[in-house]
């Protein structure tokens, strides 16, 4: 896979809004960008930095986290926690001059099958740009 | 064993009825017209005032029904007969054919796409005959809906497991019931009547049942807020309250809901077009629940909803697809005025569901109040309708929005476990 | 327990419709290669009969130690393959369903090398996450057959005596010297028109005579422990202090409307008083002949209080009514902003009130109504917005209809509980779909303690918390994953490893479900999880710099792991 | 200069006397010089209170920590510049020490002093020896060379450099996790040097985001000069810009990753606020 064109993106996914648009996305049979592996969670939440800076470690280009819309999470809230966290990440990254766009956060867009599919296309394109970007 | 309890309603109502009831290890029998549970809940994008989609807090409940030893799913079907004896009820019921066996079927999908690519219905538009559960509702098989169909072999050739049976035959099963609970929910009423607003005269009046789903980011249009005329953007947005409700003509009554679910539609528009801008026409803005108040307010916060207080008068289409103008009295500055739109969204009454006349006159239950059932003791003591061993919850018995269905078919639940109790003891 | 060493992978074709889009067969000698993995089936569709009974004989020969199923996503029939595998001996959480249908041979069916490629990947992930899962550590607690209801007004004796009627020990606190709360108080009900004293006679006549409640008269909750199945509460008054064990605590805590200090002149000129006041003057028959002027929002509504308390409309138009009907002279003006009237019943209460004469004057919250007079009120000038019409109505008397306020007593309960409360201090329900719970499991809420709202729905709400409570209660046991965020979803508790937990306290601060304390442990403070409580967000296990909590359902190990197999 | 140095001290030295006399202090912790050398002491009699030296800078609060464990009963006075009250505060929040039984002598530091850590707040917030000077605005110097600004710094050469020897983390007054996550393999690949830059420096940061204090104590740990402060300064900057939150200053204010968007108690279902939240990355 390594050096193909085809970003490897990572997508976090809280099984409550995401989780569903992945699968309706599958039902309605749209066509997704090949290089994106899916782990379901039970929220967003559960996303540590760790974790995202081991993606990276381990050569995956993007790392996406999908959530339920900001004041819809079912743990009264706890998604506004790792918003807040991962967003820290991404300044984090940008001091160390790496795209904080490697990290994408995305609440609430992903529980229907279009704009799922949508969320995950700008995500790829993003990370096509960059790696262009790295090549020339 | 002693007696089980039937429930009319497979949606939100009935749901939470069967649970609680089940949950109080009383066997239940869930009667669904269509062929699955859900009822309206599911037809709705959103959820006011949390703005929770309304798939997300019923899914739960939804696989809870599906997988629980003491409930028995009758989807697609319907009471056929009714017999009262010995204080308990001998029900017929009725199970149409779906034209697919749900033991085989696995919801791969392969019929629904054979059926687009083979059918040979010619020409047809609009909606294939092959009714598919959206993302795992119970049951979780397809079905058919024969008035649609073509019969062609296309579907039976594709699906792997030989599922789909055109001689499935109607079945009837007869049900020992001790106890029923009519959570036959409601129908949004017709519109045709209001000529006024020339309903049906134009795509781009459209009723907010409608609405909703043409909006939803599930939609047709991923969300978009598109004209159903030419499929421009829409910049002004009007909705009529009480079309058809409050209304000498028509519904004597207030249904309830509107004033709350046209706020919300109006909010989710304004979010997913950021060039929008809605008028709300209202009589009386009824937003006396649990964080309403607020919800209005975050309407208001936007800036791109106004609210007046008014009827429209008149509603012409400005000729074959154009902008439509809306002629209304503001009644707070006692001027006549009109309003080019690009679309507007008639607020319908809500109206007891075709069946509950049926479920009423099966069970000897009177009606009251503009034809829904009548809960003689007023839910003081019991939801309990004239006739003793028969309930009611959700809004066949009145409109209610989905916070006060639930209670009232826990209400309901609970009574019926009483009743059935009773039956035990005697 | 944690590496599984004897992996059962069974891969469901989906009638052969998958290997149009990828290599069965490829897969299969991926899942073959895994560790741990000792045998590897295919079958058309493992979710029919014929399949099931093909896995149960798999399971059943073969005897694996956890299951690893790619086919449709977990969410299509996971629950039924969790049930099914616990059935025939193993642990549910023993589990593993790999989505390659939905979101991988469905997504990418135009490219099957692609495919193929992915559907591996996500098998190893499976694996890998499968093969890291310890078992899942759970508690199991008893349930009492007792119920704690707080509060006896309208809502907590309906709740009280329909629970008994459930089999259950109920014990009915009310903190004054009898029974019924507001509904003492209260004329004629809306919608039916019933005497309040009458429907509080026929709650009473269940309550008293049952052998299963007892009612602690004058009493106060003081403090409260433990958790669902398993409350202690401890009570303050009476003769003395006592403890109550119960399973479920109800809160009917209801609400008392706000008193119009020096709003609208009241307080200052005789003849303004309350809704209430107005109800008692009902109720002693006192003659309300003459004119009279219903002022509506006096109190809410308004930028400080800007909720609506949704029973003043109607409470308004039921006594306007009744005041037109008794004393047919009399003349009754109601001064409204919005008439909240939803629904059929108030709908034809308010036309009930136009038909018996009633006058309504709609004002607008900018210019609201003066109530003037010396010592005595003499006159109410209104702006009807509707007519645009300065009026200056001579009066005899003016009734306030004051919102309902939260109960003060809600705060102290909610800490006592670690219950959440919206701005006003009503109680916040967990769901849309579950209005009567609370955030802790085992707690509800009814009545006007959780917002504002007639007799008849507050009976309605205690008959409803009935319901939930006896199917709660209804168990032996429990086990603590059963609490999730909504019923039927598992919430799988986080787990601390006390020997790496620093007790810095990042996870109890930030835990939203407050289900984290901190408790010694061998000389220092460590962090330790309310099983019950928890539905396992893991906002705290990424707030452990030490990984010391960790979340059951997806663990550092395992989602290390997960990670490093994504694109192998 | 040295005149008032002098007095600095003779001050700090007879407040901690006068302390020690009342019996408020059970010891006093400070840099000690005798005969055996400089180094932190912590002394118990007012007559000991002599060899107290405020030079050179040595950051004590982990010290107090270590002396609270061995002895929670005690009440410690310690000589506390701007980064060991910040340092304790922290620690506090994180209930490692106990500042009900600490008595701080609040110490302003000089300006050489402050100059040479580059120090943003180089006093603390009570100063009882002292004049209170501006900190330095500007990003530090990495060693004694020219300050350059973290962005424009060139991290692969920087990090490069690195010898994994975990200087800054054991240097770290805030670092107090009993297994560090930057020592286990499961995170940090072993055996490879220099550490992948993700992995471990992503690592060691991330879980100090909300927590550093600048005190710089990683930087001038580290063997290879790596200017690790320029990392943490760009961090505290976003926090403050963003979150509105200086670690290190309020006892009672708590990180603001613990809370949710709008600050305070969640309160259940409530009115969505997606209108500037949805979809959006920023805060």
């Amino acid at each position: 896979m390594r050096g193909s064109m085809e970003p490897k993106v990572l997508i976090f996914a809280c099984d409550w809004c995401p989780g569903l648009g992945s699968d309706r996305a599958g039902q309605d049979r749209l066509s997704l960008p090949s290089g994106f592996r899916l782990v379901r969670l039970d929220c967003a939440a559960q996303v540590s930095g760790e974790w995202v800076i081991k993606a990276f470690s381990e050569g995956i280009d993007g790392v996406m986290v999908m959530g339920c819309h900001l004041d819809a999470c079912r743990h009264q809230g706890a998604n506004h926690r790792a918003h807040k966290k991962l967003e820290t990440l991404r300044w984090l990254l940008d001091g160390l001059r790496i795209e904080p766009e490697r990290l994408c956060l995305s609440w609430g867009m992903g529980r229907e099958a279009l704009p799922f599919q949508a969320e995950v296309q700008k995500f790829v394109s993003t990370l096509k740009l960059l790696k262009t970007g790295e090549k020339a | 064993m002693t007696g089980s309890a039937l429930i009319i309603g497979g949606g939100v109502a009935g749901i939470r009825a069967s649970l609680d009831l089940a949950g109080m290890g009383i066997p239940v029998h869930l009667m669904e017209r269509e062929p699955f549970l859900g009822g309206r809940l599911l037809q709705l994008d959103r959820l006011y005032p949390t703005d929770h989609c309304a798939w997300c807090p019923v899914w739960p409940l939804l696989r809870q029904v599906g997988s629980h030893p003491l409930i028995t799913i009758h989807s697609s079907s319907e009471v056929h007969s009714i017999q009262e004896e010995a204080g308990a009820y001998q029900a017929t019921i009725v199970h149409l054919p779906t034209y697919i066996r749900g033991e085989r079927c696995t919801g791969c999908g392969e019929c629904l796409w054979a059926c687009a690519k083979k059918s040979t219905v010619a020409g047809r538009e609009g909606p294939l005959p092959i009714l598919r559960p959206n993302s795992y509702v119970i049951p979780k098989v397809f079905a058919i809906n024969r008035n649609l169909c073509g019969e062609c072999p296309g579907c039976q050739e594709e699906c792997p497991f030989g599922a789909i049976d055109f001689k499935m035959p109607q079945e009837t099963r007869l049900l020992k019931i001790g106890a029923v609970i009519l959570a036959s929910g409601f129908d949004p009423g017709r519109l045709e009547g209001l000529e006024e607003y020339s309903y049906g005269a134009h795509p781009d009046i459209i009723s907010a049942m409608d609405f909703e789903a043409w909006i939803a980011e599930s939609g047709p249009n991923a969300g978009q807020v598109l004209r159903r005329s030419d499929g421009q953007k829409v910049e002004r947005l009007a909705f009529v309250l009480c079309a058809g409700s409050r209304d000498r003509r028509f519904h004597e009554y207030c249904s309830g809901v509107c004033c709350m679910y046209a706020v919300k539609e109006a909010l989710w528009a304004c979010q997913r077009s950021r060039d929008l801008w809605a008028t709300i026409f209202f009589t009386d803005l009824r937003a006396c629940g649990k964080g309403f108040q607020e919800y209005v307010q975050l309407a208001e916060e936007t800036g791109r909803i106004q609210f007046i207080r008014s009827r429209p008068g008149r509603i012409q289409p400005m000729g074959e697809n154009g902008a439509l103008r809306v002629l209304y009295e503001d009644t707070t500055q006692r001027n006549t005025r009109e309003m080019i739109v690009d679309m507007v969204v008639l607020a319908q009454p809500i109206i007891p569901a075709a069946g509950s006349e049926n479920f009423a006159s099966l069970f000897g239950v009177d009606r009251g109040r503009e034809r829904f059932i009548l809960l003689p003791d007023d839910k003081f003591l019991s939801p309990a309708t004239s006739q003793s061993r028969v309930l009611a919850c959700g809004c066949c018995q009145g409109p209610a929005d989905a916070v006060q269905s639930v209670i009232s078919a826990s209400a309901a639940a609970l009574r019926a476990a009483e009743i059935l109790a009773q039956r035990r003891a005697a | 327990m944690s590496l599984k060493e004897r992996i059962g992978a069974f891969l469901c074709t989906c009638g052969k419709t998958l290997g149009r889009s990828l290599s069965i067969e490829d897969l299969k000698s991926q899942a073959l290669r895994l560790p741990g993995v000792f045998f590897c089936q295919v079958h058309d569709a493992l979710c029919q009969e014929d399949g099931q009974a093909f896995l149960k004989e798999q399971i059943q020969s073969f005897h694996p130690d956890g299951v690893l199923l790619a086919g449709c996503s977990p969410r299509g029939h996971g629950a039924l393959f969790q049930r099914l595998i616990s059935q025939w001996g193993l642990d549910g959480e023993a589990l593993e369903v790999v989505d390659i249908r939905e979101g991988c041979a469905w997504v990418h069916a135009d490219n099957p090398d692609v495919a193929s490629a992915k559907a591996q990947n996500l098998l190893r992930m499976g694996w890998a996450k499968l093969s890291r899962k310890e078992l899942s550590r759970d508690a199991s607690i008893p349930l009492l057959k007792s119920a704690l209801v707080v509060g006896s007004g309208p809502a907590g004796m309906a709740a009280a005596s329909a629970m008994a009627g459930q089999g259950l020990r109920v014990y009915l606190v009310e903190k004054d010297g009898t029974m019924g709360g507001w509904l003492r108080r209260l004329s004629f009900l809306y919608p039916s028109g019933d005497e309040g004293a009458n429907i509080l006679q026929r709650l009473k006549q269940e309550i008293e005579p049952s052998l299963l409640i007892t009612v602690f008269l004058e009493h106060e909750i003081a403090g409260a422990r433990g958790y669902v199945g398993n409350f202690q509460v401890h009570l303050r008054g009476g003769e003395g202090p006592k403890t109550i064990r119960a399973g479920a605590v109800v809160l009917a805590t209801g609400a008392q409307p706000l008193v119009p200090q020096g709003l609208f002149n009241y307080g200052e000129l005789k003849g303004v008083m309350a809704q209430e006041e107005l109800e008692s003057q009902l109720l002693r028959g006192q003659n309300l002949g003459g004119t009279t002027a219903f002022i509506q929002c006096a109190g809410s509504r308004i930028p400080q209080r800007p909720y609506c308390s949704s029973i003043c409309c109607p409470v308004a138009l039921k006594n306007a009514r009744l005041i037109r009907l008794r004393w047919p002279q009399s003349r009754v003006f109601l001064l409204y902003r919005d008439m909240m009237a939803p629904g059929v019943d108030l709908e034809h209460l308010y036309h009930q009130a136009m038909d018996a004469g009633v006058r309504f004057l709609r004002y607008s919250p900018e210019h609201p109504p003066l109530v003037e007079g010396m010592d005595c009120v003499q006159r109410v000038k209104v702006l009807d917005s509707l007519s645009g019409r300065e009026t200056a109505l001579e009066i005899d008397r003016v009734v306030l209809s004051t919102p309902l306020l939260a109960n003060p007593q809600n705060a102290e309960l909610a800490g006592m509980l670690s219950l959440l409360t919206d701005d006003y201090g009503f109680f916040c329900d967990r769901n849309l779909l579950e209005p009567n719970r609370t955030v802790t499991p085992g707690v509800y809420v009814c009545g006007t303690s959780r917002w504002p709202c007639s007799v008849q729905e507050a009976i309605l709400q205690g008959q409803a918390v009935a319901a939930s409570v006896a199917a709660l209660l209804r168990a032996q046991r429990a086990k603590a994953s059963d609490f999730g965020v909504l019923d039927g979803v598992k919430g799988w508790p986080a787990v601390v490893n006390e020997s790496a937990c620093s007790g810095c306290g990042n996870c109890f601060q930030a835990c939203p479900m407050k289900a984290i304390g901190l408790q010694p442990f061998d000389g220092r403070r460590v962090a330790r999880v309310n099983k019950v409580r928890c539905t396992g967000c893991g906002t705290c296990a990424t707030l452990c710099s030490g990984g010391a909590i960790q979340t059951q359902s997806l663990s550092d190990s395992m989602a290390i792991k997960m990670i490093q197999e994504a694109f192998k | 200069m040295f005149h008032s140095m002098e007095s600095a001290e003779e001050r700090t030295r007879s407040l901690g006397r006068e302390l020690l006399e009342s019996g408020r202090i059970t010891g006093l912790l400070s840099i000690i010089a005798d005969r055996e050398g400089t180094r932190p002491g912590f002394l118990r009699k007012p007559d000991e209170v002599d060899s107290l030296v405020l030079e050179p800078r040595y950051l004590l609060a982990p010290v107090c920590r270590t002396l609270q464990a061995m002895d929670p009963e005690a009440t410690l006075g310690i000589v506390a510049r701007g980064c060991d009250e910040r340092a304790l505060v922290e620690l506090a929040k994180a209930g490692q020490v106990n500042l009900g039984r600490i008595v701080l002598i609040g110490l302003a530091c000089e300006e050489e002093i402050a100059r040479q850590c580059g120090c943003g707040r180089p006093y603390p917030r009570k100063i009882d020896v002292g004049q209170k000077i501006d900190g330095s605005k500007g990003n530090v110097s990495s060693g004694e060379g020219s300050g350059r600004p973290g962005q424009q710094l060139d991290w692969n050469a920087e990090l490069a450099r690195c010898l994994k020897c975990y200087g800054c983390r054991n240097a770290c007054p805030l670092c107090i996790c009993p297994e560090c996550k930057i020592g286990l393999a499961m995170w940090v690949p072993t055996g490879v040097v220099p550490p992948d830059v993700f992995s471990f420096h992503l690592i060691r940061a991330f879980h100090l985001a909300d927590k550093c204090i600048d005190c710089g104590n990683c930087q001038d740990a580290c063997p290879a000069g790596i200017p690790l402060r320029e990392l943490h300064r760009h961090l505290l900057k976003m926090l403050e810009e963003r979150l509105g939150y200086v670690p290190g200053l309020e006892v009672d204010r708590q990180s603001p990753l613990f809370t949710d968007l709008k600050h305070g108690p969640f309160n259940g279902p409530k009115i969505p606020r997606w209108m500037n939240t949805l979809g959006e990355n920023e805060l």
